[in-house]
């Protein structure tokens, strides 16, 4: 298991472990849990994967962003299990010889990641409710569901 | 002649149904038709079945596929990781 | 001094004091040091500013960024002095609820943090030679100067 | 009668200036004039002076700006922070 992690992540680890004397530029995004979403008052969230085809589908979106962008390195790392307020979820790491590469491959990576990828969050409220997260808000007839038309039934 | 097909769901889908299930299905048929059977059993998931990728092998098949073999079926509910 | 630093950058640590439980998303750049430029092979750089005009420009850039995008918090430290190659010579982070603004935001201070702000770089190579840097060709009659003439002579 | 001004070189400039040099003027006199002094001094610092923003009290000044007061003048060369 490369990148889903049951484990806390310690970006500041993955950072340093990262160097690399031929890139000028790193970008690092860490995706943290808040404590309220729409209105509510978060506890903490709960992260599910599909573990085997996550870990397949993460590495074919590094290997496609090298395609597109001249990048040194790339990782991707998401957790599962239980991860508190102010936790890291998911890191994502490029590092590029000039910063623009660095920053639309960081960016493409997290946005595949999200759309596509087979990983949940169960989040779960100080009133003692819970509820299954949604990245957007697909069931509203104004969405524009571009990234679900263009990579939905993909592969 | 009927075949018994292994189903996993994930996430939000267990609001309606086991983690994981067997279904009876006549082969061929399309995995949409699989998704209509779902429905009928328990039609508050509607929604989140119409949402839901298929996932056979760990790779996405398309609804429109026809199924001839009992390889188990992942229902992929819309993601929400990051 | 709060931009400008004459130590190491311990980016981990700045990091792991940024934590924010309102944000979700955390987005760092670190520009470095490379081990080539321009073909030649890079011993070290030394970096030098105008130190107290360099000082107010950043919290300057600050205070716009935070007009534009919806930020938690942002922070830019930039490295005086000797460093070697992969060391840090400048960070930006920032946070905010959702990830666009983290991004958009650290990308447009670290733009104008090398576009405005004086600071400068003096490259030293194997061969012995050193050059100051250029973080553009100006000279080149092609070149579009839309920094230039977007920041030059402001206030 | 002619003023002493202070100036202050950054950087690429110390290639062909000290870090601190004196210089005289008749004020009042654009700041242009004081560039077009300093090219006199050392032609092979034309390019660099052309591209130098001047910062008189840790504030930008145009080029084109009179200077009446002896207020130390700094010469910024292009940046290369980063």
């Amino acid at each position: 298991m490369k990148h889903i992690q049951h484990t806390p992540i310690h970006y500041a680890n993955l950072f340093d472990d990262f160097r690399d004397p031929n890139s000028g530029a790193v970008v690092l995004f860490s995706g943290e849990v808040r404590d309220n979403n729409k209105g509510k008052a978060v506890t903490h969230l709960e992260y599910e994967a599909y573990e085997p085809m996550a870990e397949k589908m993460i590495e074919e979106i590094l290997a496609d962003t090298h395609k597109r962008w001249d990048l040194n390195k790339a990782i991707c790392v998401h957790r599962v299990g239980h991860v508190d307020i102010s936790g890291c979820a998911v890191v994502v790491i490029t590092a590029s010889a000039h910063r623009a590469a660095a920053y639309e491959a960081n960016r493409y990576i997290i946005d595949r990641v999200k759309y596509e990828v087979p990983i949940w969050k169960h989040e779960f409220y100080t009133d003692g409710s819970s509820e299954w997260g949604q990245n957007c808000d697909c069931s509203s007839p104004s969405h524009p569901h571009h990234h679900k038309h263009e990579y939905q039934h993909a592969e | 002649m009927e075949t018994q097909i292994q189903i996993t769901c994930f996430a939000g889908l267990r609001k309606f149904f086991a983690p994981q299930m067997e279904v009876q299905l006549k082969l061929p048929a399309s995995y949409q038709s699989l998704i209509q059977k779902l429905k009928k059993l328990n039609p508050e998931a509607s929604e989140i079945l119409d949402n839901c990728r298929i996932a056979v092998n760990e790779k996405f098949v398309p609804h429109n596929e026809v199924k001839t073999g009992d390889e188990p079926v992942y229902l992929i509910p819309p993601s929400s990781g990051g």
